[in-house]
């Protein structure tokens, strides 16, 4: 029996006893259900990529990189699970996480097991307001982005707001900022906008009750935020143009989540796609950098597909982490963290660096320079780089 | 504000008759066979996925693809039912109420978990039946669900027809009413187990197929439908299958108007799912025998 | 084989898992560690769904359900009324045992796939209200709990405590088991009319084990939610999880707590072990459950020790009322007709 | 002792059973009989408590005892068999001994318990099988088991139902027996059958119904010069 269990936990280790010829990096994604596991895969893909064209390049301190990408299915305790195997493993720091609640869990095996942790794509305020030591951010915090789309919506006049939310960590982030936001500033026109939301499990998939309501209402809501992702988000689009609710003239679709940006929305909601309006935090109009075009077309070629924000991100992630490394001379965490504060890496999003001012909390060890960017297909089919662009706001640090 | 109700009622029956086609399955396997089949939604799930699969890589046109996936879904009905169900019916299976609901069940896990496997995560959408929205008067109807809701009723009048007025349908009334005595009349229960379940699962997988390009589909997919047809033939009084239609439009209904007409209006849609299962506990608690008084069959 | 050098093997072979289970700590590190530290917390549910479903035959699927009630009533409790988080805990327990007490009640009534379609329905009520008043619960975006040692830096003192309360429970429960009110669930369990005929108290037996069986659903509940220190509805009480621990208890052995126990340890290492091949190792276990529900009814793991320990099966799914047979003044444990 | 009055028991639109009534005296070993749906079984089933009669009282030891649920009935001293044998299956044969004594308010120690489990088992001639699980007894092992199991509740009525149908003819002539030798110890009995031979030889006095109603009640002798007897039987 005891024998057993050391076989076991050799067999678990099995990474452990090379890790002096290599250097060790962790990778966190949803990549099963009930986790939001299209987009995790994307961004295993993206740091698969990050790690061969390092590897390519002759690794880091002379050393190739592993990366072993683990699934956290959505679920906090699968992701705490995750970075104490990885911990385990030896890895020198860990990228990744898309879930909010589950990156909650994960910054504290995080803090607990000295472990740097750069968050790719989770975007609650709370993940850096904590203030831990090892946790960095590249995902724009939920305050940072979201405070830059009701500026949107404040400034085309939009006076009858209403959200279909899921009750996510993420839905209900993004939900917050907005009814804070919409609440207590006038639209241009200097009207209160009216906000109302409607928050719903994930797994509901009929929605043509809420949106009948939603065109009995008068005045008739002028804009509709679908705050769902997957394929909620793809039912509420194609049900309120089914009857004929939005796009219309009079009321305009607000697809938010990042599922409206993959080809899937278009082979979902097909023709009822057309006007729907949606956000990334890229757009080649801001001025498509040589990395950008050269993200896009070798991921495309890589894998088939456009590359989406959250795939930038990850990608983002990892160059940073092993920059950092390279900074440090040194794979000790403390060592990393201090190399993680300084290092200003010109990733595929800009120019990658972190903040350690500690005011609003949430801007502690975050990236600072995420844009947001709304845009509106204006074609069936269109890919979003090609959608029409709404709203240009580059923050400032 | 009458258009808006109308087009919830509306809204609210063609969703119960897709209910209606997964309940009726389920009901008919437990009149028959006297056990619920907790699989029902995987059953559903699979059928979505055989449409799709035929639709998609094979080329069938999509309202072919619903019947070929129901078929598809009949056979792995009887692999189910002679492989797993049949022991059920000889002594060697002891404590069969309990082997029935965790064999069923775990089937269910199995089923799921393939198609995980299998098929990915991903939400897939089968090809629209007809692409487009039909406008009667004020009302604004998808085309794939007027083509669910027609076919949904197509299948019903065959069935209803074949269980009321042919010789099989006799046969198995004769065998949910009293096995013994139907096997002494020539019937053969065992025979009959395995076409109450086949048709069963069938229309289960048929409602799934025809769902797809509406609800789109997901290996998760049958988890809710699976819990609303227990909650549909708890209504309408196990083993009925007049009460599990009539209790499927219900249900429909319900949960349209109920998101809406929600005390807090903003919570509606979350508890959306939890009307039907509020519904179940509490017909369970207070008039087991359902809400059209069906007779009450006890296993075993 | 003697019955006597059967107590024996059993014995030893208990205090070799008893010594091999303490040893743990030093033998696997973190990692490995939690996943011990989650099958305990798993053999702890699967055994309080075994005493109710194996031993007194109501098929319930409440039991994630209630573990999630005692883990929120906590964790809420520590919270918001900042209980000590023993009080929260001790609450947690008794909210578990209590909302038990009004589903015995409720589904005397329900037998069968009735009491298995009043459960599912009671647990997605359950989950979706909790997921559905995120105001209070924070629902999925997680309501932090505070560690139950302050941190997790160290599992160790985790691992001696729900090792403790596991083989606490254990210990309860079989004490409770090998009592004549065993043998009365068993009595339900194998005939509810004639267990009345005989003058069982179905009604209070049965509302019993639903109570026992859900304070130890809420005990491991209420370990877990001040162990992973984030709760989502999802995370405890989804379907699928229920099913998990199913396949655990009828892979073990569901007549008994030792074969849930074996079920859910040995299910819990595999999963890890086989992390490789990702979902295909739930179809594993799906189809490994059919297979054995299908061909050995009454488990594998526990029934194949019995076969090596040498009794024969069929004596030993159950654990034996043992009565002196001399005439000195012997007392059964807990029973006696008091 | 026992007294039935003007029971009735409707099941939906059908009367099982309609103003029924009859007494049994302390130490009478008393037999009903009657057609295929005549209420015999009903009868049994509303004494026990299984059933809740319509309407009409039952008396036991000069209290009511219609209305209570059945183990409150058999704690008072009324045990019962049932038509298709009812053992704990995966209980062994002692295991099946004990749920009784342990269920009863009575106080007795452990040791009592197991000694008079064993006396039972020893008088039935399966005391050999005691540790054996019970469904690893045969059909007629399984009957003796249920009778000792009513005998460990130490009734003062033993209501039988069916107890020699489909079983072997020796085993019949056995448990004859045994009713005999318990009755002399002073129990009481009532006893369904379809075995009209077995239960003319066996019953002290012999009650029939049909359709529900009581046709006859007095001697076995006399129920065979019964008009209505004979014409419930010959009319079937």
């Amino acid at each position: 029996m005891r024998k057993l269990f050391v076989v076991l936990a050799a067999l678990g280790l099995g990474f452990l006893g090379s890790a002096a010829e290599y250097i060790l990096i962790g990778g966190v994604a949803p990549l099963s259900a009930p986790g939001a596991a299209e987009s995790g895969h994307e961004m295993k893909l993206a740091m698969e990529m990050a790690v061969a064209e390092i590897n390519a390049a002759g690794g880091v301190l002379g050393k190739e990189i592993k990366l072993v990408v683990e699934d956290t299915r959505g679920l906090p305790e699968e992701g705490s699970a995750a970075m104490n195997r990885l911990a385990d493993m030896g890895v020198v720091g860990v990228v990744g996480e898309f879930h909010s609640a589950v990156a909650k869990a994960e910054i504290e095996v995080a803090k607990a097991r000295k472990l740097p942790f750069i968050i790719s794509e989770a975007w609650a305020d709370v993940l850096t307001a904590k203030q831990y030591k090892y946790v960095f951010r590249i995902a724009p915090a939920n305050s940072l982005f979201y405070t830059k789309v009701a500026d949107w919506i404040r400034a085309v006049g939009f006076k009858n707001v209403v959200a279909i939310v899921e009750n996510t960590d993420w839905g209900l982030g993004v939900n917050g900022v907005l009814e804070r936001e919409l609440g207590t500033k006038p639209n241009i026109y200097g009207e209160k906008v009216k906000y109302t939301y409607i928050v719903a499990e994930r797994t509901v998939t009929d929605f043509t009750p809420q949106l009948l309501r939603f065109k009995a209402m008068r005045p008739r809501p002028d804009l509709i935020m679908n705050i769902f992702t997957g394929t909620g988000e793809y039912l509420i689009v194609k049900q309120a143009a089914e009857i004929g609710l939005a796009p219309t003239r009079e009321t305009a679709m607000f697809a938010v989540g990042t599922s409206a940006l993959y080809p899937e929305f278009w082979e979902t909601v097909g023709d009822y796609g057309l006007f729907v309006i949606t956000k990334t935090g890229y757009h080649p109009i801001l001025g498509v950098t040589p990395a950008i075009k050269e993200f896009v077309s070798k991921f495309r070629e890589k894998y088939g597909r456009t590359p989406t924000f959250a795939a930038m991100e990850a990608y983002d992630s990892i160059y940073t982490l092993v920059k950092a490394i390279e900074m440090a001379k040194s794979t000790d965490p403390d060592d990393i963290v201090a190399a993680l504060e300084k290092v200003r890496h010109d990733g595929v999003l800009g120019t990658i660096y972190f903040s350690t001012e500690k005011e609003p909390a949430w801007m502690y060890h975050q990236w600072p320079g995420a844009k947001a960017v709304v845009i509106q297909y204006t074609e069936v089919g269109q890919k979003y780089t090609e959608a029409l662009l709404l709203w240009p706001a580059i923050l400032k640090p | 504000m009458l258009e808006f109700y109308l087009a919830q009622v509306v809204n609210g029956l063609i969703v119960g008759l897709i209910y209606a086609l997964m309940a009726v399955g389920l009901s008919l396997i437990f009149s028959v066979l006297k056990i619920v089949n907790f699989a029902h939604g995987d059953c559903y799930m699979i059928g979505g996925f055989f449409s799709y699969y035929l639709a998609t890589l094979l080329g069938f046109h999509p309202i072919a693809a619903v019947f070929v996936g129901m078929l598809g879904v009949m056979a792995v009905g009887i692999l189910i039912h002679q492989l797993l169900l049949k022991p059920l019916y000889t002594p060697k299976v002891e404590r069969k109420g309990e082997y029935a609901i965790l064999m069923t069940f775990g089937i269910g896990i199995f089923l799921q978990n393939l198609a995980m496997a299998l098929f990915g995560p991903w939400t897939k959408r089968p090809p629209d039946f007809i692409p487009g929205v039909t406008k009667l008067g004020f009302l604004f109807i998808d085309n794939n669900r007027l083509v669910v809701a027609g076919v949904g009723i197509v299948i019903m009048l065959v069935l209803l027809y074949v269980i009321g007025r042919t010789f099989i349908g006799k046969a198995l009334r004769a065998v949910s009413q009293d096995r013994d005595a139907a096997a002494i009349v020539g019937v053969n229960p065992v025979r009959m187990n395995l076409l109450a379940f086949g048709i069963g699962v069938g229309l289960a997988g048929a409602a799934g197929a025809l769902i797809g390009p509406v609800f789109l589909i997901s290996p998760v997919m049958g988890i809710l439908p699976g819990v609303k047809s227990f909650v549909i033939i708890v209504l309408g009084g196990m083993g009925s299958i007049r009460g599990a239609i009539i209790a499927s439009i219900l249900l429909g209904l319900v949960e349209s108007l109920g998101s809406v007409f929600f005390l807090d209006p903003t919570r509606g849609l979350a508890y959306k799912n939890a009307f039907g299962v509020l519904l179940l506990a509490l017909v369970l608690l207070f008039k087991p025998t359902g809400l059209f008084g069906e007779k009450f069959v006890r296993l075993e | 084989m003697s019955e006597k050098g059967i107590r024996k093997v059993n014995l030893a072979a208990l205090m070799v898992i008893g010594a091999l289970a303490l040893a743990v700590p030093f033998i696997l590190h973190s990692y490995w560690l939690h996943v011990a530290i989650i099958g305990l917390y798993y053999a702890l549910l699967a055994s309080s769904w075994t005493l109710l479903a194996g031993y007194t035959g109501q098929f319930s699927f409440a039991t994630m359900a209630l573990a999630g009630i005692s883990a929120y009533t906590s964790a809420l409790l520590v919270i918001k009324a900042s209980f000590p988080i023993w009080g929260g805990f001790l609450c947690g327990i008794a909210a578990a045992a209590f909302v038990g007490l009004l589903i015995g009640m409720l589904v005397l009534r329900l037998s069968g796939p009735y009491l298995a379609l009043f459960t599912i329905a009671f647990s997605e009520i359950t989950r979706i209200t909790l997921n559905a008043e995120y105001r209070l619960t924070r629902g999925d975006m997680g309501l932090t709990v505070p560690y139950l040692f302050g941190g997790i830096e160290n599992k160790i003192p985790y691992y001696y405590t729900i090792l403790g309360i596991l083989a606490a429970s254990l210990t309860l429960m079989w004490l409770l088991l090998r009592s004549k009110y065993g043998l009365f669930f068993r009595s339900i369990r194998e005939d509810e009319q004639a267990a009345a005929a005989m003058g069982v108290n179905i009604v209070r037996y049965k509302i019993m084990a639903f109570v026992v069986s859900s304070a130890f659903a809420g005990v491991a509940g209420g370990f877990f939610a001040h162990y992973v220190g984030t709760l989502t509805p999802n995370s405890i009480m989804e379907l699928p999880r229920m099913g998990l621990i199913i396949a655990m208890a009828v892979i073990g052995g569901i007549e008994s707590l030792a074969g849930a126990v074996s079920g859910a340890l040995v299910v819990q290492f595999l999963q890890e072990y086989l992390r490789a091949i990702g979902m295909w190792r739930f179809v594993i276990f799906g189809l490994a459950l059919i297979l054995i529900l299908r061909f050995s009814q009454n488990g594998l793991i526990w029934p194949l020790y019995q076969r090596l320990a040498g009794r024969r099966v069929e004596a030993k799914t159950e654990p034996e009322l043992e009565l002196p047979e001399s005439p000195e003044p012997g007392v059964s444990p807990g029973g006696g007709g008091a | 002792m026992l007294e039935v009055v003007d029971l009735v028991k409707d099941f939906g639109g059908i009367r099982a059973v309609n103003r029924l009534s009859f007494k049994v005296e302390e130490n009478e070993l008393l037999g009903i009989i009657g057609p295929n749906g005549s209420g015999k079984t009903t009868t049994i089933n509303l004494i026990s408590g299984v059933l809740k009669p319509t309407s009409g009282k039952i008396i036991f030891q000069g209290r009511r005892i219609d209305g209570l649920p059945p183990y409150e009935i058999a704690r008072r001293g009324i045990g019962r068999t049932f038509q298709v044998t009812q053992v704990f299956r995966r209980m062994t044969v002692l295991e099946n001994m004990f749920v009784p004594a342990y269920a009863s308010p009575q106080r007795r120690s452990d040791r009592e318990i197991r000694r008079k489990a064993m006396e039972i088992l020893s008088f039935l001639k399966i005391y050999h099988l005691r540790k054996e699980y019970a469904r690893n007894l045969s059909g007629g092992q399984q009957k003796l088991l249920e009778i000792g199991r009513v005998l460990m509740l130490d009734p003062k009525v033993i209501m039988m139902d069916e107890p020699f149908a489909g079983i072997h003819p020796k085993l019949k002539l056995e448990i004859h027996g045994y009713i005999r030798e318990m009755h002399r110890e002073g129990r009481t009995f009532i006893i369904i059958s379809h075995d009209l031979q077995t239960i003319f030889t066996l019953s002290q006095r012999l009650i029939v119904l049909s359709g529900g109603e009581k046709i006859y009640d007095g001697t076995p002798e006399g129920a065979k010069e019964d008009e209505r007897v004979v014409e419930a039987y010959l009319g079937e």
